[in-house]
């Protein structure tokens, strides 16, 4: 008998205490709403300080970035990707570190390495990326990045890239240049 | 407003007393369904904003373009109707037809026809009868039938789960509500909604209204068993066993979409309404004032009627969103081995105290 | 309330291993009869457990004592078991690992959970591998004793064309589902087990997909299923 | 009164279901309300993670790892870079230690969070669930602040972590243990010790130590058992030795021991211990070079390695076999919800429809994990 009334008493004050609580949830709802009306206010991407001399690390995930003019076709973030969704075609060039405003291949970095290499055909499938951040590791003219926070002076955030063809979310990088265009600054030592 | 008057109002009604009965009822009727549908609009707004403040967010606020949803998505409800009402009206291929189009309905009708005997004001009851809480409480069970009818149409397994768990429930909640509202009849010495809110008029001791859940102890009681109840006829968290979104996906609605699942989500709104006008009728004085003789006119009897009415819904919105869900066991434990034992004991204690103090 | 429960269902099991069914049928309260059948089975199981175990006998663990104090558990565990059954050790040339052969397995492994000295109560994983195209088959035992924290690993080869190895289901639980994932991937069949069916892939898949061996089907259902990606390669 | 004994009905709870966790089917026998039996059906979200594994090389996993248990990827990461380690005989640098554990642990809290939160959901207590993911939503951003990404975070590498720690990240952290240990009360409060839950909860679902450990079950299911058993403790990997906590067990307060509330409870005490350790490491964080010890190629020495870890949901172990070349020859992971969930159909027998979704719900499994 004790027990049976006891369970109707603690069943009670349990459900007024917790009752008490979303009340109090809701009469402070000014202090503690914690929604960003999504179209008008976004989620700030965190701007990282690093500190630590490591300040040219990239810490943003969004879409990936190229800045193509600096690209050395490397292949370095082509083989780093573990879901294999960056594509690059490089011919070697006939003159290394010289302009061709013809198909729009630039010469110097702004690194200052010459490029040995024409990159032809640089193709992101950001519909595949896992957004992990290793190409942009090992990038040697840090030419490749995800876009905004640290990077949002070389490209501003792309903050909803969506598509409405699944094909449109690869990104081509590489200039529109012919092939036959191309092949008039190949290297003819290889052939 | 009652139907008797308007009948007597018409100056044909010794000819056509069909036709005059008929038209007087639809009078009645059609304030009473335009008043459903805005109070389940304003009543699901209340909903959607009071969880998402005890959520700590901020709920639908319509920011989007356009006129969608306006200022603090006032107008959420109203596209929510709209895109139900525009949505594809989908039957199962292998459901009862007959029983899967009727049901909604009754169960609406369960709903919408209680209202005819709720006291909104002093002189505001489409029909005053004598019988008016007993007939209440005997239409109400029949949202049951169409709950039932509902999951078993359904031809699913989970809408038969749904069904065969809200019968078991609503029928046992039945019992404890109507000896609650027995002991107030023994207390008025009547069963017309009117009669109970004029007893109710006055003071205790001049302090507190002369309400029954103030006037003895076990009627206090009786109240809570009562509108406990009543939140578990309404198929309400922590009693929403038949719907149980966790465990029986949409239980007996799960097949239904489009105007038909409206109507199941009307009558549940219509359904909370009426339990808490009942609740307010029998234990919190009606339209009364609660301070004697402040604004005490009839109009705004009306006033204090909602008021009370919507506070109760209030409650039944924060019951929701604190509580989890009973198991239907226990569901059912509480209602035989509390609820009952507790609502006869209220019949005596009831008895025994309008013999010694009244 | 629940003790009278508990006291009526461990009755009606009682009764039921006895082989008096009707006392459970007869309880009236559904929750209670389910509670009472699910105690049956469990009974019962625990009861054939019982039965399939050796107790474990005092001069097995004087076989362990008697060994060296310095050899590692490996080395322990590989003399006892080349004791107690001759002819399954195959060689204890790594210290890392017990290489056994698959007969008796199921009796060792037994044997290897309810010694006192090892009590290796739970097993930890089991992985397939495949030494490369035709070559052997392995399975590979990551034990572990919850009392003696200490942990062993067991590898057993198997043919390539007819992989068979002795199923522990019965031993530990959990060899059900493992050895079913095993089997998924690599086509190991686990002799004994109660249910060897494909887990992680669908019934109708083709293919043992982590042999090295191992090619993707062309289409399954009607679909392709290497992803053909358009302008790509 | 005789008993009617009607046919079975078989219920596929799922693939598509509100609680089950992901894509997950239970083919369950019922008898009215009772389930006689449940047979979990899994393979929905089946992603070949060790096929893709011999395939990449060993830096390229860590992105497959985080995707194996979403809900906790630093806990992935970290058992990972540590079963490496141990094959390559690599010594990090003990700030990369510390970092490692403080972000291990705050994930630990937010996977909690979800799962404690969910759990709350499955039991149709809505509040809960969106007060927790608000808290979990913090850890998120300081993670996010950390590494870039909210959820799939790739920080933990072999031999070091991606970055070093951002400027203020220490203060945040203490700032965020100030705000949420006193929330932790407050979930006490409104779910732990209401009525209705633990009429949900204590007594369903019983899973006896015996059986958990027979079943390979392990982490905070187990303990919910009363079994004492944490690898943190119990096999010191990284530097947990270095600090003072907890284990919470299970001790049956509402009801028996092993049951479902116990289950949740343990789970709720492990994020204050896992506070206390973060309180910890920070403290004693000290200075350094956190890439000082990446290996230019990561070329693991022939042989094999079977390494534990304790993840949120137990014991996530990885056994790695290399052939010497920078693809793992072979690597499969022994992940901890696969073997919790093979215990339902045993512990769910003669519940009702409404147990059976909370037992799946305290048994915390993420279907990632389980699928691989």
């Amino acid at each position: 008998m004790y027990k049976y009334f006891n369970n109707i008493f603690v069943a009670i004050s349990s459900i007024l205490k917790g009752m008490s609580i979303t009340w109090r949830h809701m009469i402070n709802i000014r202090k503690g709403n914690v929604t960003l009306q999504y179209p008008e206010e976004r989620w700030p991407r965190p701007e990282r300080d690093i500190g630590f001399d490591l300040d040219s690390y990239n810490v943003i995930r969004s879409r990936l970035q190229v800045d193509i003019d600096d690209c050395i076709g490397c292949l370095k973030c082509e083989r780093v990707c573990p879901v294999q969704c960056i594509k690059i075609v490089t011919t070697k060039a006939e003159t290394k570190g010289e302009d061709l405003p013809d198909i729009g291949h630039t010469g110097i970095t702004s690194n200052g390495t010459k490029k040995a290499l024409i990159v032809s055909r640089f193709d992101i499938d950001m519909s595949e990326c896992c957004y992990c951040n290793l190409c942009v590791y090992p990038c040697p003219e840090e030419c490749i990045y995800m876009t905004g926070g640290p990077n949002s002076h070389k490209h501003p955030i792309d903050y909803e890239f969506s598509q409405y063809d699944r094909n449109d979310l690869i990104y081509k990088f590489a200039k529109d240049v012919d092939d036959e265009k191309i092949s008039k600054y190949v290297s003819k030592k290889i052939k | 407003m009652t139907v008797d008057n308007l009948i007597n109002w018409f100056p044909f009604g010794a000819e056509w007393p069909v036709l005059t009965f008929v038209t007087a009822v639809i009078i009645c009727a059609l304030p009473v369904f335009l008043f459903i549908a805005v109070y389940a609009l304003v009543a699901i707004y209340a909903e959607l904003k009071v969880s998402s403040f005890m959520q700590d967010k901020v709920g639908p606020m319509g920011q989007g373009v356009g006129l969608h949803a306006w200022k603090f998505g006032i107008l959420q409800p109203v596209a929510d109707a709209l895109k139900l009402i525009l949505k594809e009206d989908i039957i199962p291929d292998l459901a009862d037809k007959k029983l899967f189009v009727m049901a909604p309905f009754i169960v609406f009708v369960g709903a919408f026809i209680s209202f005819a005997a709720l006291p909104f004001g002093q002189n505001i009851i489409i029909a005053d009868m004598n019988i008016g809480i007993f007939y209440i409480l005997a239409v109400g069970s029949l949202s049951v039938i169409g709950i039932i009818l509902a999951g078993w149409s359904s031809n699913n397994k989970w809408s038969l789960y749904g069904g065969m768990r809200s019968a078991a429930q609503i029928i046992s909640y039945e019992i404890p509500a109507g000896l609650s509202i027995i002991s107030i009849v023994m207390l008025t010495g009547t069963l017309s909604m009117q009669g109970i809110i004029e007893f109710q008029s006055g003071t205790i001791w001049g302090v507190l209204p002369n309400w029954i859940i103030f006037n003895n102890p076990f009627s206090f009681i009786a109240f809570f068993i009562f509108f406990i109840s009543g939140v578990a006829e309404c198929n309400r968290t922590p009693f929403d066993i038949p719907e149980a979104e966790s465990e029986l996906v949409a239980g007996a609605f799960t097949e239904y979409s489009g105007m038909r699942y409206a109507f199941f989500f009307l009558s549940e709104y219509a359904e909370m309404f009426v339990i808490s006008a009942i609740a307010v009728t029998a234990f919190l004085g009606g339209w009364n004032s609660p301070i004697s003789g402040f604004m005490n006119s009839s109009g705004w009897g009306v006033f204090w009627f909602m008021l009370k009415s919507l506070s109760l819904i209030f409650l039944m919105i924060w019951f929701r969103w604190t509580l989890p869900r009973l198991r239907v066991d226990q569901l059912m434990s509480i209602c035989w081995k509390v609820f009952l034992p507790f609502s006869l004991v209220n019949i005596f204690g009831v008895g025994i105290w309008s013999l010694l103090v009244g | 309330m629940s003790e009278d429960l508990d006291k009526l269902i461990s009755d009606a099991v009682e009764k039921a291993l006895q082989g008096d069914m009707d006392v459970i049928n007869n309880i009236e309260d559904r929750v209670t009869r389910s509670k009472a059948k699910a105690a049956l089975v469990k009974a019962k199981r625990l009861a054939k457990a019982a039965i399939a175990e050796d107790a474990p006998k005092p001069e097995e663990s004087k076989a362990v004592e008697a060994l060296p104090a310095e050899l590692s558990l490996t080395e322990k565990v590989s003399a006892v078991i080349a004791k107690k059954f001759p002819n399954t050790i195959e060689s204890d040339e790594e210290n890392s690992h017990i290489q056994m052969k698959g007969k008796n397995w199921f009796e060792i492994a037994q044997y290897l959970r309810d010694n006192p000295d090892f009590l290796f109560d739970s097993l930890q994983c089991v992985t397939g591998y495949d030494f490369g195209e035709n070559e052997d088959l392995e399975v590979r035992y990551n034990l572990h004793s919850m009392t003696h924290n200490h942990a062993i690993e067991i590898r057993i080869k198997t043919d390539r064309n007819d992989p068979k190895v002795p199923s522990v289901e019965k031993v530990w639980r959990i060899g059900d589902w493992f050895e079913r994932e095993t089997y998924d991937m690599y086509g190991i069949v686990f002799e004994g087990h109660s249910n060897m069916t494909r887990i992680l892939c669908p019934e109708d898949w083709e293919g043992w997909p982590l042999r090295k061996d191992y090619e993707v089907q062309e289409t399954y259902h009607g679909i392709v299923v290497p992803k053909v990606k358009d302008g790509w390669e | 009164m005789g008993v009617i004994h009607g046919d079975l009905m078989t219920l596929n709870i799922g693939p598509q279901h509100p609680s089950t966790h992901g894509v997950l089917r239970l083919k369950v026998k019922t008898d009215g309300e009772i389930i006689s039996e449940v047979e979990p059906i899994i393979g929905y979200l089946h992603r070949c993670f060790e096929k893709h594994c011999e395939n990449v090389t060993y830096d390229q996993v860590i992105p497959y790892t985080d995707r194996c248990d979403y809900i906790a990827s630093m806990n992935n990461n970290f058992g990972y870079a540590v079963t490496i380690e141990a094959l390559m005989e690599i010594k990090v640098p003990e700030r990369v230690e510390y970092i490692r554990i403080i972000v291990a642990e705050l994930n630990r809290i937010a996977s909690h969070l979800l799962a404690l939160g969910t759990y709350g959901l499955d039991v149709g207590a809505f509040t809960p669930f969106l007060y927790m993911f608000r808290d979990r939503e913090r850890i998120l951003d300081l993670f996010e602040t950390l590494c870039g990404a909210r959820l799939l975070y790739n920080y933990i590498w072999v031999g070091g972590l991606s970055h070093d720690l951002p400027r203020d990240f220490v203060e945040s952290v203490f700032s965020f243990l100030d705000y949420f240990e006193p929330k932790i009360e407050e979930y006490n409060e409104l779910l732990t010790y209401n009525k209705i839950f633990i009429e949900r909860t204590a007594d369903i679902g019983v899973l006896p130590p015996e059986v958990a450990i027979s079943f390979g079950v392990t982490g905070p299911n187990l303990r919910g058992s009363g079994v004492k058993w944490d690898i943190r403790k119990d096999d010191p990997y990284s530097i947990y030795d270095k600090f003072d906590y907890d284990i919470p067990i299970g001790a049956g307060e509402m009801g028996t021991v092993g049951d479902c509330w116990d289950r949740y409870y343990v789970r709720m005490v492990e994020m204050k211990e896992s506070a206390k350790i973060i309180r910890q490491a920070l403290k004693g964080l000290p200075a350094g070079d956190v890439h000082q010890a990446l290996p230019k190629k990561i070329r693991p020495p022939k042989g094999s390695i079977y390494k534990r870890t304790e993840s949120p949901r137990g014991d996530l172990a990885y056994y790695i076999v290399s052939d010497g070349s920078p693809i793992p020859y072979r690597l499969k992971m022994r992940s901890p919800a696969f073997t919790a969930l093979s215990v339902l159909g045993e512990i769910s027998q003669g519940w009702m429809m409404s147990d059976v979704i909370a037992i799946l719900g305290s048994l915390d499994i993420v279907l990632g994990e389980i699928d691989r």
